[in-house]
Formats: structure tokens, sequence, C-alpha cells
């Protein structure tokens, strides 16, 4: 795609801006569809109908509608609250959830920073949220949101770690950091993919992977940051408008990153399912983002199913299950590499 | 135990300090107590193996629109299932009455809203604030001759 | 050490059985309906807004006596032996103007004590629910028939016939006290804003 | 002042120039979990709570003084409404029976089953109701709805009797307002042939999931002694294992003809008097409930219901107290008539006021999410709570 695009314009740093543009395309168009896709499974789960009027079709609209709302509101600042934190912060959370997308390769032709340490650059760089939830948490001077800043930062530094290891395992078989070429290695029918590799100790992995990314988007039963019944709204109580609209767009554009990783590393990225079947850069994307959609419906799926865990509850489940268990994968993925090649 | 039979153990344990059952049906049976006597009867009442008066289920203050203010006592035996209505009357000036909040730890609350809608003092109550009510309110609005104040915090009352 | 993996085992085995459940519910169709678009029927007994009939109303008071928020107000004006109200529905003979008779919806808890001692059956509860107002005032509704100048016309006509019959009796007897006036308040259509 | 001093006491200073100190958090009135306005000032060592100090009156509509200006006794039936407002028919009815009590009256056997009928299907939707409110409380939020929709079938059969659908001022004194409508008697049953499978899909659904039962098991133990002690009623007395029940203990009404089992928490998944203990007696009456109802529609005599309406109560100069068994435990009226058509003194012992009055005993050295879960459990109503 870089190739294409110098073709075109001759400035390097033109080049750069639309690849950059791209993956902002997919997430502001997703965001609105995913809170939308939310809302509707939420109602049908629980018998309802859900957003009915707005745009004709199953409320197709309504969040159209929401954004152009939250865009006009008041933005409103707590008088205590430390102005120049409570600005930056959703800035922070967004850009930390934003960047990571740069390394996601949409399709074969298309990733948006071609980097050989791509796994790594989106561990990291999705980390950087942390710092901006706290920030929030902070800045906007109610003990609620201090609660949940502080919540969610443990939550999310603790469950880094089952995350890391869960990659790593797949590293392990793949030998390599580089997304597009874990992608390239799963090329095939579907039991090329990793997860069905040496079973079930990678099966076990993504799992656990799925597991600690629900907890790394806050999203339920790992919700206790932002625990509706326990603290309000957690960190970002005390935000309106387009301040809060960030916060939302990178909670869904978080919850779609970690879909993506979990398609890219465990289940094939933009592969077919059914080996040349459907393949190629332009269905390469939309597998990739039919996965990733797949996942996206199973963490709203969750959602509506389950309550909540208490703080300790969840620091139990990583510390004591998740954890060891990656360990357990990590080791045992390690021998069979080593002895069985 | 029948009414009777608890006030006659009654009688006999406080002799003057309360009358004798009184009985008017379709009223509940129930025994006058002095004002100052309340909590020895209390905790007789709750400790007597034959009586176990364990569960306190209603206290009631009164204005009996005499001068007197009052408190009513409804008290059950989860272990011997049987009833007791005690009534204790002050003279509105001086509306001291001790708390059986020792004795049965539910009268709290219940003492507290009567200090705060009828207005009787309970000596000895550990937190006796206004619970129903704002703390800053004035009067106790169960009184009889209470009268709705017009202004509260610039606020007019009876909108 | 068996607690651990039974707890591991039981948290996912009873996440999988509630995720069935709200997946199978995804497809059963919803309980609720489009509200302004499809409106239940309400049964026979629904108790919302109150109507009254007041061609049949004998301005009793009795509804406004029942009310625990005193919602119903009721003010009426003897009628002269020569005139003649009517009859109501049931058969009663009307023998007082009803100059006033206002219900404040607002006010209204919609209890339904005001229903049964009516004794021409003229007041009761309608399937109307959807009477919201942008003024407080408009959901004070006026159920009297007489115009303000009608009302004026009858006091006044009581007024004459009051202090007529009271000089005959003066006449009759000796100086008796004045007929006592009638409150002359604000007629029932000022308020109608 | 005692609240300070108890603060300065548990400070603790570890080195020093690092000291932590509690934190005094307000919970409510404005906050999504506790049940409408109740108040919680919260005493905090980061997540645990070290104290809790209620504050309550937020909703305080002096109910007390209305009924004393009323003109007359039936007048107070609507504001009765308005105590318990999740469980109206269960107020009306212990309001008309400590009328009916002072008047000596005898109620037509008809009415009786009505009342009991209504009762039970007030309590069902009640318990709906805390069932619903306390998964949202954990956090799950399907059951809320899935428990709504169960209690809008009870709502349509209340409406589809007295025309409304939350206060009712259905029963009387002396008697109910209507008779039952036709077809009544086999929605009911119906109602409770769908009911069952019903409750087990939310039993499949919340009570038994591991994260529900790992949130709420152990978890605001309530000892049995100290729930006597403190007067607890209803659910909460007999999830301490206390085997109590107005209904059978002290019977009114036509309770001692049906036939049904006083549930209490057994300690299932954890300790006996826990939250999961107390959410679960409120499962199992639901089941026992809907075995009354079939019972006594099967019972059901015919009658005129509006016999003993008297036209113009006024009772001798006397005092009772009644109570009964509301969703939430004893429900209790302490009325005092001076002869004259209106009360002189209507004292309304709300369980749920007495109930919230153990709270503090039993969140201390829990954390925030558990201090949640304990007031979800406690199942308050706040129209009661202030009155």
């Amino acid at each position: 795609m870089e190739e294409l695009l110098r073709s075109f314009f001759d400035i390097d740093i033109l080049v750069f801006a639309v690849i950059a543009i791209v993956p902002l395309l997919w997430v502001l168009p997703y965001a609105l569809f995913a809170v939308w896709l939310e809302r509707k499974v939420a109602a049908h789960m629980q018998d309802r109908l859900g957003p009915m009027r707005v745009g004709g079709w199953h409320g197709w609209a309504q969040t159209i509608a929401d954004i152009l709302k939250l865009i006009q509101k008041e933005d409103i600042v707590p008088t205590l609250a430390d102005k120049k934190l409570h600005f930056l912060a959703p800035l922070v959370v967004f850009i930390g959830s934003y960047a990571a997308f740069a390394a996601l390769p949409f399709s074969s032709a298309y990733v948006g920073s071609h980097v050989n340490v791509g796994v790594f650059y989106i561990l990291a760089v999705s980390s950087l949220a942390v710092v901006g939830l706290l920030m929030a948490g902070w800045a906007s001077n109610n003990k609620w949101s201090l609660f949940g800043a502080m919540r969610s930062v443990a939550q999310i530094i603790s469950y880094e770690i089952p995350t890391a290891l869960a990659i790593l395992c797949v590293v392990v078989i793949a030998g390599t950091l580089d997304l597009q070429e874990i992608n390239r290695m799963q090329t095939g029918w579907f039991w090329e993919w990793f997860v069905f590799k040496k079973f079930p100790f990678v099966f076990v992995a993504f799992i656990i992977f799925f597991v600690s990314s629900l907890a790394e988007t806050n999203r339920t039963p790992f919700d206790i940051p932002e625990a509706e019944s326990e603290l309000v709204a957690g960190y970002h109580t005390e935000y309106t408008g387009m301040k809060f609209a960030l916060f939302f767009l990178a909670e869904y554009g978080n919850m779609f990153l970690v879909s993506a990783v979990a398609s890219s590393l465990f289940l094939g990225g933009w592969n077919s399912p059914f080996g040349d079947f459907m393949s190629g850069p332009i269905w390469g994307v939309f597998w990739f983002l039919s996965k990733g959609m797949f996942f996206v419906f199973v963490q709203i799926w969750l959602r509506w199913t389950l309550p909540r865990l208490r703080v300790d509850q969840l620091m139990h489940v990583s510390w004591k299950v998740l954890t060891p268990w990656s360990f357990v994968c990590l080791l045992a993925i390690g021998f069979w590499t080593v002895l069985g090649g | 135990m029948t009414p009777q039979e608890i006030a006659a153990k009654l009688k006999a344990r406080f002799g003057e300090a309360i009358s004798d059952l009184k009985e008017a049906p379709p009223s509940d049976p129930f025994i006058s107590i002095q004002s100052l006597r309340v909590k020895d009867v209390a905790a007789f009442l709750r400790s007597d193996p034959d009586l176990e008066f364990d569960y306190l289920m209603c206290l009631s203050g009164m204005d009996y629109n005499n001068g007197n203010l009052g408190v009513v006592y409804n008290l059950y035996s989860m272990t011997k299932r049987h009833k007791l209505t005690l009534r204790v009357e002050v003279p509105k000036a001086d509306p001291k009455v001790p708390s059986v909040e020792s004795i049965w730890r539910t009268a709290d609350w219940h003492e507290r809203e009567a200090y705060d809608l009828v207005g009787i003092v309970f000596a000895g109550h550990p937190d006796l604030r206004r619970i129903l009510c704002p703390y800053d309110w004035e009067g106790h609005p169960l009184q009889k001759d209470y009268k709705v104040p017009e202004f509260y915090q610039g606020m007019k009352v009876p909108y | 050490m068996a607690k651990y993996f039974k707890d591991i085992f039981t948290s996912i085995w009873t996440v999988l059985v509630g995720m069935k459940i709200t997946f199978l519910h995804l497809f059963t169709p919803a309980v609720t309906i489009q509200y302004p678009d499809v409106k239940p029927k309400l049964p026979e007994r629904a108790r919302n807004r109150l109507y009254v009939n007041i061609d049949d109303c004998i301005g009793c008071d009795q509804c406004s006596n029942a009310c625990p928020v005193d919602c119903i107000e009721i003010e009426t004006v003897k009628s002269l032996p020569t005139d003649d109200l009517g009859t109501t529905s049931t058969g009663q003979k009307k023998r007082l103007w009803v100059t006033k008779f206002d219900i404040d919806i607002a006010k209204c808890c919609y209890c339904g004590l005001c229903v049964p001692p009516c004794p021409t059956e003229c007041i009761k509860m309608t399937e109307v629910y959807e009477f919201s107002e942008y003024d407080r005032y408009n959901l004070i509704y006026n159920f009297s028939a007489l115009t303000a100048e009608q009302v004026g016309e009858v006091r006044a006509k009581q007024a004459a016939y009051e202090k007529e019959q009271a000089a005959k009796k003066a006449a009759a007897v000796k100086p008796a006290p004045a007929a006592q006036p009638r409150p002359q308040q604000q007629s029932p259509g000022s308020k109608k804003s | 002042m005692a609240q300070i001093e108890t603060i300065e006491s548990q400070k603790t200073s570890i080195g020093k120039t690092v000291r932590t100190e509690e934190m005094i958090i307000n919970m409510g009135p404005q906050h999504p979990s506790t049940h409408g306005v109740l108040r919680l000032e919260l005493v905090v060592d980061g997540e645990i709570v070290v104290e809790v100090i209620p504050h309550i009156g937020y909703l305080h509509r002096c109910f007390e003084k209305h009924a004393e200006s009323m003109a007359n006794y039936q007048q107070v039936i609507p504001y009765c409404d308005r105590l318990d407002y999740i469980s109206s028919m269960s107020m009306d009815w212990a309001y008309a029976m400590a009328v009916e009590k002072m008047l000596g009256i005898k109620i037509p056997e008809r009415v009786e089953y009505i009342r009991v009928v209504m009762a039970e299907l007030q309590r069902i939707a009640s318990h709906l109701i805390a069932l619903g409110t306390y998964g949202l409380d954990v956090g799950a939020f399907t059951p809320f709805l899935y428990c709504f929709r169960d209690r809008e079938r009870i709502l349509d059969l209340f409406e589809m009797t007295c025309g409304a659908r939350l206060l009712y001022n259905y029963i009387w004194v002396g008697g109910v307002s209507h008779d039952l409508p036709p077809g009544f008697v086999e929605k009911a049953r119906d109602f409770c042939r769908y009911f069952r499978p019903s409750l087990k899909e939310i039993n499949d659904l919340l009570t038994y999931n591991k994260i529900f039962i790992e949130r709420t098991a152990d978890v605001g133990i309530l000892p049995a002694d100290v729930a006597i002690n403190y007067a607890c009623s209803g659910p909460m007395l007999r999830a301490s294992g206390v085997n109590f029940d107005l209904r059978r203990d002290d019977p009114y009404s036509v309770y001692d003809r049906l036939d049904w089992e006083v549930q209490i928490g057994k300690g299932d998944v954890g300790t006996v008097g826990d939250c999961w203990d107390r959410y679960m007696v409120r499962v199992r009456e639901m089941e026992q409930s809907a075995a009354i109802i079939e019972q006594a529609l099967e019972q059901l005599p015919s009658g005129d219901v509006s016999a003993a309406i008297p036209k113009r109560i006024r009772p001798p100069v006397c005092d009772v107290y009644v109570r009964s068994e509301s969703p939430r435990g004893e429900i209790g009226f302490y009325v005092v008539s001076d002869g004259t058509g209106s009360p002189f003194r209507v004292k309304a012992r709300s369980p749920a006021f007495v109930n919230l009055s153990v709270l503090p005993e039993i969140c201390k050295g829990y954390m925030i999410a558990d201090l949640v879960a304990i007031v979800g459990s406690v199942d308050i109503v706040l129209g009661e709570v202030d009155r």
C-alpha cells in the first residue's frame, strides 16, 4: 500500500498521513456501529426492542444522533478540578487506544506501520491508557472518580501479565513479533490457525488472552473501574460532552483492538478460514474485520450476561488463576517447540 | 404466658412502679409504667427466663393532647410467643424517658424517630439526633399543637 | 486444591449456562411495545383521568369530601323555587346551580375514592392517560357548565331572592339578621388563563 | 463528635512520612445503588468500609401527620399505598386489618381469600424487584429486566382488578373495592404456571452464577441473635436461620388453612445469614407464594365482597397494634382512636426502617462493593423507611 501511495504523491509526510487516516476512517464508524450494536444486542437479550426511532430501520441513526448531541453539549469542568489534567486525560486515553491501531494488519496489503515488533508495540502503547485513566480520576477531584482510577490502574497493570504471557505463547510458536508475519504463517485452512496448534495449550492461552483482554478494556465482568452501581461512573463521572465521547470512543476502540489482536494472533487474522476460497488483500480486510467484530459481539454478550467481580476477586483471578495457567501454557509450548519442533 | 400472668409477675417485682393490667377490647391489654422505671422493667422483661421479651416490635411516641406525651412499647417474645404492651406517660414540659436502646438495639432508630416527631427526650440514648426531619428543623411535627413554620431556610414551607 | 479446580470449572460452566440463556433470548420476540405507535388496551376498570358529567351533577359535594388530597373544589348556589334545573339521568331533581366544579388533576392521586360516593354516578375515572401540559394551570379542569356571566347572574338572582326573603321575614317577625352574603370570590372562569 | 473521635483513634501511621488515614465519602442520596434517596456516610480505609452512618428522611412525607389530619379512616389508605410503593397491597391490608380490629367487624370469607391472593401476588412482584435490583447492584443487568417482565404480568392482573398498576387502594376497611373481574382466576393460574420456569431461568442466569455467589456468599453476615435484637423481620430475619413468619406464627386471615412452608436461610454456599441467603429466601418464598395463590384460588368461595364495608367508620376509643407479613417483613400499624371519625394517631412500624437500622452493624470491614451488595440484600424501599 505504501508503494501504491508513493506512486501518487512524492512527499513522505502526505503518504504517512493518508496511511494514518485509514484506521480512523474505520474507528469512527465502527464505534458508532458498535454502540448501536451493544444497545440492540442488550435490548434483544433482555426481551426489549432498544432504540427504534431515529433513522427508521431499527434506530440505526441513534448513535449518530447521540454523538451530535454530545458534541453540542456544554463542556463542564468542576471548579476544583485540575484543569490541565482534566483536559489532557481523554486525549491520552484516546491516543493510547488509537496509536495501537497503527500496527494492526488489516489485510495482507495494509498495515499502518510495518514494524517488526508489532505485538510488542501494541502491548506497550495500549498500556498508555492507564496514565490517562489515572489522570482523569485524579483531575476530577472526585473521590468516586479517584476510586475508579485506582481500581482501573491496578486492574490493567495486573492483567497485562497474563495477556503478555498468552501472547508469548504464540510468539514462541511463530518465532517473530511481526504481526504481518504471524498472520502469514497461519495461511491455509482454519486448522492452520495457531489456536488449534499444540492443542490444548494454545487454546488455553487464547482463552486466557480473551479473558484478560476483557479486563484491559474494562468490560464486564471486570468493569469495576466504572462499576455503575458502586462508583456511579468511575473515572469519567465528571466528564461531559466531547471529552466524555472520547472516553467512550477509546473504550470501544480498545474493544476492537483486543479483538483484532486476538484474531490476528490466534485465529489467522486476515486469512480466510477456507484455504484459498475468498482470500486475497480485499477479502483479507473482510475476514479481519468480521473476526474482530465477532469478538466484539462476544464481549457485548458477556457484558449482558454476567455480574461484576469485586476488586479482590479480580486480583485473585489475575494472579492466582490466569497468570499461573498462562505460565503453564508457555512452559508447555516452549518444551513442545524445543523437543517436538 | 397470658398477659394476666405477666402482669402479676411484674407487679410482684416492681410493685407501685407499674399499674395493673388494663383490658378494654378491642384495645391490646397494656400496663402503664412510671417513666423513671422503664429501663428496669425493660431489662427485667428481656432477661427473665419466663418472659424473655427479646423482640421490640414497635415503639411509638404519642401526644395524648392532655398535656402528656407518651411512649408505647409493643413487645414480643420469639421464644415464648407472647405479647405485651407497655405505656409510659410523661408531662410535656419535661418529656424525659430512659432509653431502652441498650436492651433492644432496634430501639435506637425508633427512639430517634419518637424524639424527632413527638419530642420525647430519651435519657441515655447514645446518639439522639433527628432522623426523619432535617437536622435543623424546629419543633416536633406530631405534637398536637404543632404549627407548621412558614419558612425553612428561606423557603416557603406550605408550598 | 480440589476446590481451586472445582471453582474454575463451576465458573466456566455457570458462565456458559448464562451465555446460553441470554443467547436464546436474543431470538425471542420482545415483550415491550413501541408506545406512542402501539398502545396497550387498558382494562375496563382502569383508573386514569377523572371526568365529570356535569349534566348529572347535583352538587352534593360528596366526592370532594371523599378526596384525600382535596383536589376537587365545588361551589354551589341554591336555585330559586321558580327555577327548573331539570333532572339527572338517574331521575334525581337538581336543586343547586353548580357554579364551580374544579378538579386539580395535578394533585389527583387516582385513588378512586371519589367515584363510589357519587349518588348519580356522574364522576368517573376514564381511560385517558395522556394529558400532560406545559402550564400547570391548564391541569385545573373546570367542569362547571355555567359561564362567568351566568354565574354572576345566578348569584345576583339568589342574592336578590334571599334579600327578598329576609325582607319578608323581617316584615313578618322583626328585624332579622341580614341574609349572609355569599362570598363573591373569583369566578371559575378566571382560572382558565 | 463521636464519629470524629473514632476516626482519630483509628488513624494508623506507618513510618514518619507516610501516613494513611480514613477518607470520609458520601454515598447517596443520588447514587445508583442506594435504592432511592438513602444517604450513607462512609468512613473508608482505601476500599475497606470502617464505618457506615445512614442518613434517612430525604423522602419524608409526614405520613403520620397526614393520617391524623384526614377526615376519615378510609382516606388514609391511599397514603398507605405510598408507604411501600412496591407492595402497596400489603400496606393497605395491614392498615385495613388494624381498623377492622378496632371496629370488630367480621370479614366475608371471599374477601379474605381475595386478599390472600392479592397479597401473595404482591409478594412475588415485590420480591421480583428485590431480585432484579439486586442483580443490578452486583452488575448483572439482564435479570433485572426479566424480573420486570414477569412483574408486569402481575401488574396487569392488578390493573384488571382495581384499575391501578402501582398504588391500588384496593383493600378497604371491611372489604375490597371491587370483586375479582371475570377471567381473573384463570389468568392468575396461568401466571403461576408461567412463573415457575421463568424463575428457574433467572436462577440459572443469576442465582447459581459463580461470580454472583462469590460476590454475595459470606458477605454481610447477620447472626440470628443480632437480627432479633435489631427486630429484623421478613426475609432478613429468616435468612439468619430464624424460623419465624407472621403468616404462620401469628396467623391472620386464612393463612392457617393453606399449606405452605416457611423458608429459612440454610447457608448453602456460605454462612447462614449472608447476602446470598437473604436473596435465596426471597427466591424460595416466591415459589411458596405461587403455591399459596394456587391453593387460595382453588378454595375461593363465592359471595359478596362489599357486605362488610361500613358506611361511616367510627371506632370506639381504643388503640391497637396489628402486624402482618409484608414482603419486607413485619408491617405494623399502631392506630389510636379517640372515638371520632378520624384517626388520633397512626404509627407505621415499617419493616425496611427497622431492617435498615442493622446496616451499620453488618457492614463493617467489608469493601465498598460489598456494601452495595449488603444494602441491596436488605431490600429497602425508601418510601417506607422515610414515610
